[in-house]
């Protein structure tokens, strides 16, 4: 299991490559790829904030979390931090596990608690200036699907 | 006394990201920034840890202020 | 919209960045990956047997509904057939649209359309000798999910 | 008469994968083929397309019988 934090680009195939193989047990990996979207022309470069050192155990504790609830194999968390163009990508999840079902919950919920809970701060640059963006209704309505089944 | 950390929107809001401040408490603390740390889903985290409460601050203490926040 | 058939081994990896690159407007790139199980030595090959010019059509017709009915920008699936060596790919998935919610639907859908429906036959060889492998009742169960939300 | 394929299990269980066959309508060819082409979730397609009930077949006919899917 590993969560990675870095400012530099990073190719999402190359990951997954490396996450994939040499793999004898493993009948299922789910990836999700985020990419900075140019929203035609509003949005020129996305910056995203992060707290050192707290950022990165609150991920790793979820991710620890996760694992262990739907029984994964392994899975890896690479995020970016700093300004990011649209286009490139933001933030990789794969997740791999036995059977498809436990990776594609497992992804999908590690997506849902980066959305709305990780410590990042996102910004928006564009032609007409900067804002900040918080969680959507959406986003944190998807979040809290998993909170009544943390307990079951 | 304590090394105050601001986090997206409020750093900008500030115009600082971080700070020595002189507090006894998360709750001087707080009242000496005011409004600036003050609005809905702004936590408060000393060493790393949210706290929700107040708590005691030393010369070694770290204190972020973390607006809501939005990964991914 | 891609549909591919092939013998030949291929690397996720390297779908996953010819299928990710050049994209401004997609914030979200969900992919699944099934791999061979080696089943701790119980499985030597897996062979599947597909039905040329039925099973690629049935398929892409299950494609394009499923890229219409949850709004993708763009989806790829590739797909081997005949024999496959525990740790190799036999499946990849990629889909792509604006937000993550109809990324990670899509490619669940399609994996549990591909996984019960679609026209493939699939043996297990291994030192007991050799099984066909037909959907289990998960499987049933879980492509049985999307019909209900067909007409809604 | 008409081109018959078998897939997966069924190829193994006759012993070969296609042949062509004498009938003029899926229900005699099905006669003809016996236990093998019957049970559970066995589908039949003719010209590449599935075919629930009996229908006419000719020369060109391609039909293909095909057990239970599994894909993936």
């Amino acid at each position: 299991m590993s969560v990675f934090l870095q400012t530099e680009p990073f190719d999402p195939g190359a990951l997954l490559t490396a996450f994939s193989v040499g793999r004898s047990e493993t009948g299922a990996v789910v990836s999700f790829t985020g990419l900075a979207r140019a929203e035609a022309g509003a949005t020129t470069t996305l910056e995203l904030d992060a707290y050192p050192g707290f950022t990165d155990a609150e991920i790793g504790r979820i991710a620890q979390a996760a694992a262990e609830r739907f029984g994964l194999d392994d899975l890896l968390i690479v995020h970016r931090t700093g300004p990011i163009a649209p286009g490139e990508a933001i933030v990789f999840v794969a997740t791999a596990a036995a059977h498809r079902r436990a990776a594609f919950e497992a992804c999908d919920h590690l997506m849902d608690y980066l959305k709305s809970r990780a410590p990042f701060w996102k910004k928006e640059r564009g032609p007409a200036g900067e804002r900040w963006i918080e969680p959507t209704a959406a986003d944190l309505a998807d979040a809290s699907r998993w909170d009544t089944k943390e307990t079951s | 006394m304590a090394r105050v950390l601001l986090f997206g929107r409020l750093a900008d809001a500030a115009g600082w990201r971080e700070r020595i401040i002189e507090a006894a408490s998360l709750s001087a603390l707080r009242a000496a920034l005011g409004d600036l740390v003050e609005g809905p889903g702004i936590q408060a985290a000393v060493d790393k840890a949210i706290v929700r409460g107040d708590m005691a601050l030393t010369a070694a203490s770290e204190v972020a202020f973390l607006p809501p926040m939005s990964g991914g």
